[in-house]
């Protein structure tokens, strides 16, 4: 094949290129991430932070999420960027409330937010509170037996 | 209006004219001399005005041969067609109208079968068409005799396939220009322009398959009016109609004629072909009659009468006619075949009411004009085709429809068409020469339990290949060759074997030589003739070739528009026989439905 | 130069041309009062599988318009479509993002199986509906081959909720829980308690403009063209091989994009044999909507589903009521999907050969007013 | 010298051409799979003994391609409807309590009539629709196994060993032919020629039988106007041949061959299969005699043995083989691309001139 650099050689190659582009910003938007919440006492650097008596829990404008020790939450969010807000009332019976926006790593899957730790460091960086989880392998192995594979397209035929 | 090589011939004789005349004034008084000077001189003058005036036609050809594997269909051929002329080519099938409008087309055919000798020019130079949208794109425009026009389109879509003007869309930017919308007004409007030039009423919006047959000829015309001057292509400037008027009726010829001029009044030149001689006398500006591959006659229209134009077509006085059989009278010989009002629908050859008496022991030819009917009345006959009217053989009617029937009565049929109806071209030269005579016969069969297991007697199936094989002279490696692996003579004599183990008291023999070398023609007229001979089998022969029919045949019936126009004897002049195809007929005719 | 017809013949020809159809409004109209459904089930069980094939079935129109018959080979597209999703399920893309990443993924894999598909068929001529159903069964082999040996191992699969416990190969479901109605409920209206995916129907109307559109440009008069005469087209100048593979890989393009919205509604894949019925059921709706193999509208789509689906929903229930076996009515409904495409088969191919004959129908016609 | 090599390998490409090259690359692969079946631990006799007892089993069945493909009605994809004629034929035997090889010969004579009824309506049809043979007929074949999966339920069968237990009524999906005529053929004159290596004569004989019929048919009067036919129907018919009578015998004939086909496969495999059993069993029926050599209107006997052998070898050969090379089955795959690669070659392919 001969290639003639034409207008529409190039036109089309300007939309290959936008379609690829638009390609990689759905990949931006449409990646979702899990974020877990975690409500448990945790020791950093030798020093333990408490677990939160009871507290809310809202990102981005999601539904809040109310947490008493030991609680674990999820959410599922789309795109990098967002805003965590967590209200609780201290020893002091002082209402506080914390919004901290986070950016994701595009390619995470999972990752665990340690309430506690953004409660006691409110402006440090994300990673002292953030950070990546993989679920515990023993959840794989699990499942040892093998999936028989069934090609046999009749199958679909009667329970469509 | 005369034609430039008139002009040509008629200097050459002026100046061998005017050079006598110098002999002569160097003895003759001075005055005589100064007369012929003068003579010269006016000459001269007319002939560069002339030069001046034509200086160059619109389409010449010069020399032009060409040949099919050393067989010559074109010999020298040279005319010119002026801006405006109308040309009528007339000629026998077979005389090399179409190979020569092929040449002119640069058909892949041509280029195929190794080109072409001689030279093409348009409007002086010289051109070589690679391909017929060459031809199209220099401005030579083909109306074809079949039509091709797309049945569901309008008019107006038929015109302007695969050039309609175009509506942008920003989507053709990305994906070519194919996606732009096609601008309907427009092509309306240039339709409506190309079928005005025609001067003829034809609803740009009707759909083709809703047309009668004149609305699509005219169709066809409009699509090639309608190639306007663009940057790569050119205005139509010659048009070729090939037999535009076979289908029409008179009234629609009548009107296409006056388009045809009408268009030649602004220019365009037109290459007419046709068998109609009336309309070429009417319409045309130069008569060129071709005969064998040559041009025979190139003249004027004016003033040329009908039976010149036969004569001229049919040609040469015949001397080879190989035997001259006694004519009989035939009002007493028995009639064994009978066709009554016989119509086939045969694609492309549409027979409408045939009667036909066949003589016991003669041989009868069905000559006639190309798609007037000649072939579609053996196919009918077999049942090959739908038919209806009426068939007797030996007095009793045979149902149509049904080659059974036919072959069981005792007639066998040798089509024109050898690949598709005559061979199996796949099976060998025996499965070939016997398959018929097998089936319908039950020859060459061994019988077990009284008749229930009929099997291929395969000993008896070779004898009489090789037999056959022997007698006509096929040329094959052995009796299990293919048949498709003969050449085109020997697959002939193949389905004459076929025919013949049949042993048929009538023999529908169709186009035998058709496609053939010289050589296998004779061959296999000879075959034919020594059949009727010695069995005294009755044979029915349709070719396109005149003096073919009357080398071998005791009549000759001639067939047109579907009907038989008259029967004469074989022996009567090729000039008869060239007015009764044309549609004139004389006293000798003696038969047929008038 | 046509044939009077009498009205009584006029009839015939009108039912003849919609004994299909004609058949199909028997059985629903014997269906439905049988199975016992309610007017508002019936109405919003319609709704969905409109919005939910009428893509893939629009996805037929364009072949059809160029002479090749009905697309048995949409099954390329649909596998194109599916592999898609597969990834974007992989990679973990939801919503809407998700669903047109799929689709622009599928669509290279869509335009190289259909120029693949296109090319074959010009090599098979004359029969291009059974050589396109062959090319379906034989690209399945490749299908399977790329993703129940290749993902995982070559292609790299990382979610192990996609590959099979041995390491390769896609499980037999995949669960689009991502994408799951993201379409659908975009924009859900509801319409006397039926609920109406909007968004979904108003991309099916944008196909259908498209359709309509194509229909005046060029090339699609090009198509219409080689669908009538290939030679008459050739000797105009179309470049007709190059327009039958063009129509070819739009129809695969719009295939792959029906495929992903049929599963964006279902909610699951299953990955080896979603594919190899949607051709069938796909070409059964629109023969029944009307359509032939040389001719189909944007009509017969629509009027196809309806009549197709309602057959399919009401013949388990109608089987259970009638007979007590719910599975009468299931294999009820299968052998109705192919006889109705074989029927209309056979229908085109009888008629075909009936207008041949017309010719000497006319013929015969003139004689007896001449004689 | 040069010449000389010229020459062979010219002779060589000739002989590729004439037995095609598909075929010759399949048959090195099945080569190649029997040369590496012993390195990998797997044993020749029981491959070889698998490969022809799929060999007996299946042959019948592609022999049903012949007749159809000579009267030029193409590849029969409407097999199945000669399966159910060959179901309906082993129900009713079972049904009426014939056990043994008697039950097999009533199978064959129940099947007969179902067969020949089925045929000549389905040859009626092909009839009307020349020139689109095949979609139809797959279609006729898809839609009739359907419509029997209605039948199967309804039809009033009553041996305990085929209806569902828990209605008493509908036959099972899956049917043993043990204590029927599981293995009257197989079992008949067979042949152990190691303690792996097994010959079914009795299969093989069977087929034999059928196909001298076949064989000789061809060669009667009737059979040559069936092949030419095929070759050129407007030759024939211009030869005084009804060819619609032809083509629906022919028909006739391979829905019958059909019908034996499944009965033999069923006396092997023990098992009858109903309702969608039959839906694809045209494919690799259609595949094995195109593999064979045979063309979409030529085939002869030498192809359904060749292109059985070579289809069912590779079935055979490779899941093992494969197994025990890289512990994959792809056999299930490599099957559904050569078959129906085959098929779309064969469709692919210009036919001859006369058609």
């Amino acid at each position: 094949m001969k290639i003639t650099f034409n207008r529409i050689f190039l036109m089309r190659l300007i939309a290959i290129v936008v379609v690829l582009l638009f390609a990689m910003v759905l990949f931006f938007i449409g990646k979702q991430h899990t974020v877990l919440l975690d409500n448990k006492t945790i020791t950093v650097n030798g020093e333990e932070i408490k677990a939160l008596k009871m507290v809310e829990v809202q990102v981005n404008k999601l539904e809040a999420l109310e947490f008493v020790p030991r609680d674990r939450d999820k959410v599922e969010v789309t795109r990098q960027k967002h805003t965590i807000t967590i209200s609780y009332t201290d020893e002091n019976w002082e209402e506080i409330s914390i919004t901290r926006k986070f950016t994701l790593p595009l390619m995470e899957e999972m990752v665990i937010i340690s309430i506690p730790t953004l409660a006691a460091n409110p402006d440090a960086p994300q990673s002292v509170w953030l950070e990546k989880y993989e679920l515990p392998t023993y959840a794989v192995q699990a499942a040892p037996e093998d999936e028989v594979v069934v090609t046999d397209d009749l199958a679909g035929l009667i329970s469509l | 209006m005369v034609l430039s090589p008139f002009i040509a011939i008629g200097l050459l004789e002026y100046s061998s004219l005017v050079a006598s005349f110098r002999l002569f004034a160097t003895t003759l008084a001075v005055t005589v001399t100064f007369m012929v000077m003068d003579v010269r001189v006016t000459i001269k003058f007319e002939r560069i005005e002339y030069m001046n005036e034509k200086k160059t036609p619109l389409l010449e050809m010069k020399h032009i041969s060409k040949d099919f594997f050393g067989n010559q269909v074109l010999t020298d051929v040279n005319f010119t067609l002026r801006p405006g002329e109308i040309l009528g080519l007339v000629g026998e099938n077979g005389a090399g109208k179409s190979t020569l409008m092929k040449i002119l087309f640069g058909m892949d055919e041509i280029h195929q079968t190794g080109g072409f000798g001689g030279e093409v020019l348009i409007n002086g130079e010289s051109v070589l068409f690679e391909t017929p949208i060459d031809a199209l794109a220099a401005g030579i425009g083909m109306v074809h005799q079949e039509f091709s026009l797309l049945p569901d389109f309008t008019a107006t879509e038929n015109i302007l396939l695969n050039r309609e003007p175009l509506k942008y869309t920003a989507l053709s930017e990305l994906f070519g220009e194919r996606l732009n919308v096609l601008d309907r007004e427009k092509m309306t409007e240039i339709s409506e322009k190309a079928i005005k030039r025609l001067a003829v009423t034809l609803d740009p919006e009707m759909m083709v398959s809703q047309m009668p047959v004149g609305h699509k000829q005219f169709t066809e015309i409009a699509r090639e009016l309608s190639k306007e001057a663009t940057d790569i292509t050119e205005g139509i400037k010659l048009l070729v109609l090939d037999e535009p008027t076979a289908v029409l009726s008179e009234q629609e010829a009548d009107s296409l004629l006056k388009a045809m001029r009408l268009l030649a009044e602004s220019g365009i030149a037109i290459i007419f072909i046709t068998h109609r001689l009336q309309e070429i006398i009417d319409v045309c500006d130069t008569i060129m009659v071709m005969r064998d591959g040559k041009i025979i006659k190139t003249v004027p229209a004016e003033g040329v009468v009908i039976p010149e134009i036969a004569r001229w077509m049919v040609g040469r006085e015949v001397k080879t006619v190989s035997h001259k059989r006694a004519v009989q009278d035939t009002a007493e010989r028995e009639v064994l075949l009978k066709l009554q009002n016989l119509w086939v629908d045969m694609p492309g050859e549409v027979v409408r009411n045939v009667d036909l008496d066949v003589y016991k022991g003669e041989i009868i030819g069905i000559g006639g004009m190309a798609g007037q009917g000649k072939l579609g009345i053996p196919n009918g006959a077999m049942g090959l085709f739908p038919a209806g009217g009426k068939i007797f053989f030996e007095g009793k009617e045979i149902p149509l429809n049904s080659p059974r029937n036919f072959l069981d009565a005792g007639m066998a049929f040798v089509s024109e068409d050898r690949r598709g109806v005559g061979l199996l071209l796949d099976e060998s030269l025996e499965w070939n020469v016997s398959f018929t005579a097998m089936q319908v016969q039950d020859k060459y069969l061994k019988k077990y339990l009284g008749g229930l297991f009929k099997w291929r007697d395969q000993k008896a199936i070779e004898e009489t290949t090789e037999k056959y094989v022997k007698q006509m002279e096929i040329r094959c490696t052995s009796t299990k060759q293919k048949a498709k692996e003969l050449s085109g003579g020997n697959q002939q004599k193949v389905c004459l074997a076929k025919a013949f183990a049949v042993e048929p008291k009538l023999l529908f023999v169709s186009e035998p030589t058709r496609g053939i070398d010289i050589g296998a023609k004779s061959l296999v007229l000879q075959a034919l003739r020594k059949y009727n001979e010695e069995l005294g089998t009755t044979i029915v022969m349709v070719s396109s070739e005149l003096e073919e029919l009357r080398s071998i045949c005791d009549r000759i019936a001639i067939v047109s528009d579907g009907k038989v126009l008259g029967i004469l004897p074989a022996s009567t002049e090729s000039a008869e026989f060239g007015l009764l195809m044309v549609g004139q007929h004389s006293e000798l005719v003696d038969g047929g439905s008038l | 130069m046509t044939l009077q017809r009498t009205n009584l013949q006029k009839v015939k020809r009108f039912l003849g041309n919609n004994t299909v159809t004609i058949l199909f409004l028997v059985i629903c109209a014997f269906g439905i009062p049988l199975s016992g459904y309610s007017a508002n089930y019936l109405v919003s069980e319609v709704v969905v599988r409109i919005a939910r094939n009428s893509f893939l079935i629009v996805s037929l129109l364009i072949p059809i318009l160029a002479g090749m018959g009905l697309n048995f080979g949409m099954t390329l597209g649909a596998m194109a479509g599916q592999i898609g999703l597969v990834f974007i399920s992989d990679w973990g893309i939801v919503g809407i993002p998700g669903i047109v990443l799929a689709m622009i993924i599928s669509t290279p894999i869509s335009v190289a199986l259909g120029i693949w598909c296109g090319k074959i068929l010009n090599m098979a001529k004359g029969r291009e509906m059974v050589t396109s159903y062959i090319i379906g069964f034989f690209m399945n082999g490749i299908y399977q081959l790329v993703v129940l040996y290749g993902m995982g191992a070559i292609i790299p699969i990382r979610s192990n909720s996609l590959v099979l416990p041995r390491g390769y190969g896609i499980r037999n479901t995949v669960n689009l829980i991502g994408i799951r109605k993201s379409l659908d409920n975009l924009l859900m209206i509801r319409l006397f308690g039926i609920p109406i995916p909007l968004f979904t129907l108003v991309v099916i109307a944008l196909l259908c403009i498209f359709i309509l559109w194509f229909k005046k440009t060029k090339l699609g008069q090009d198509m219409r063209a080689v669908g009538q005469d290939m030679e008459v087209a050739r000797a105009a100048g179309i470049k007709v091989e190059h327009t039958r593979i063009v129509s070819i890989v739009i129809s695969t393009v719009f295939a792959g994009y029906g495929m992903i919205i049929y599963l964006q509604n279902i909610g699951t894949l299953n990955t080896y044999n979603s594919h190899m019925q949607i051709g069938m059921f796909s070409v059964a709706a629109l023969l029944v909507g009307g359509a032939t193999v040389s001719q189909a509208k944007i009509r017969n789509v629509f009027l196809g589903v309806i009549l197709f689906h309602i057959m399919f929903i009401v013949s388990p229930m109608a089987g259970k009521n009638l007979i007590g076996q719910a599975q009468l009515g299931e294999y009820f409904r299968v052998f109705v999907s192919y006889g109705v495409i074989t029927v209309s088969l056979v229908l085109y191919e009888i008629r075909k050969k009936h207008d041949r004959g017309i010719a000497g129908q006319i013929l015969a016609q003139e004689q007896g007013v001449e004689a | 010298m040069n010449v000389k090599v010229e020459k062979i390998i010219s002779t060589i490409m000739q002989g590729v051409k004439s037995f095609g090259l598909p075929r010759i690359i399949i048959g090195l692969f099945l080569l190649l799979l029997f040369i590496a079946a012993p390195f990998v631990g797997v044993n020749i006799g029981t491959s070889l003994s698998d490969t022809f007892n799929r060999f007996g089993m299946n042959a019948v069945m592609v022999l049903a391609m012949v007749p159809m493909i000579h009267s030029g009605c193409g590849l029969n994809f409407g097999l199945p409807l000669g399966i159910i004629a060959g179901l309906l034929g082993g129900t009713l035997s079972m049904q009426f309590n014939f056990t043994g090889p008697a039950s097999f010969m009533m199978a064959i004579v129940f099947a007969t009539p179902f067969a020949v009824i089925l045929g000549w309506g389905y040859g009626q049809l092909l009839n009307k629709v020349k020139g689109g043979e095949m979609m139809i007929a797959t279609y006729v074949g898809f839609s009739s196994v359907a419509f029997m999966c209605i039948m199967w339920l309804l039809l009033p069968y009553s041996n305990p060993t085929m209806v569902w237990g828990y209605a008493g009524k509908g036959l099972r999906t899956t049917i043993s032919t043990e204590g029927y005529y599981l293995h009257v053929l197989n079992d008949f004159l067979s042949i152990q020629v190691t303690d792996h290596l097994v010959i079914p004569t009795g299969m093989f004989l069977f087929f034999g039988l059928l196909a001298l019929m076949v064989w000789a048919f061809l060669h009667t009067k009737t059979g040559t106007a069936m092949t030419a036919v095929g070759s050129n129907r407007t030759f024939a018919r211009a030869s005084g041949i009804h060819v619609d009578n032809i083509r629906t015998l022919s028909v006739v004939m391979s829905t019958w061959l059909g019908a034996l086909g499944i009965l033999v496969y069923q006396q092997s495999f023990g098992f009858i299969q109903l309702y969608m059993g039959p839906f694809y069993m045209a494919l690799p029926a259609v595949s094995a005699i195109l593999i064979g050599g045979a063309s979409v209107n030529k085939a002869t006997i030498m192809n359904v043995i060749v292109g059985t052998f070579l289809f069912q070898g590779i079935l055979t050969m490779t899941p093992s083989v494969m197994n025990s090379m890289i512990n994959t089955d792809m056999s299930e795959v490599i099957r559904i691309i050569v078959s129906n690669g085959m098929i779309l070659y064969a469709l692919t392919r210009k036919t001859e001139a006369t058609r």
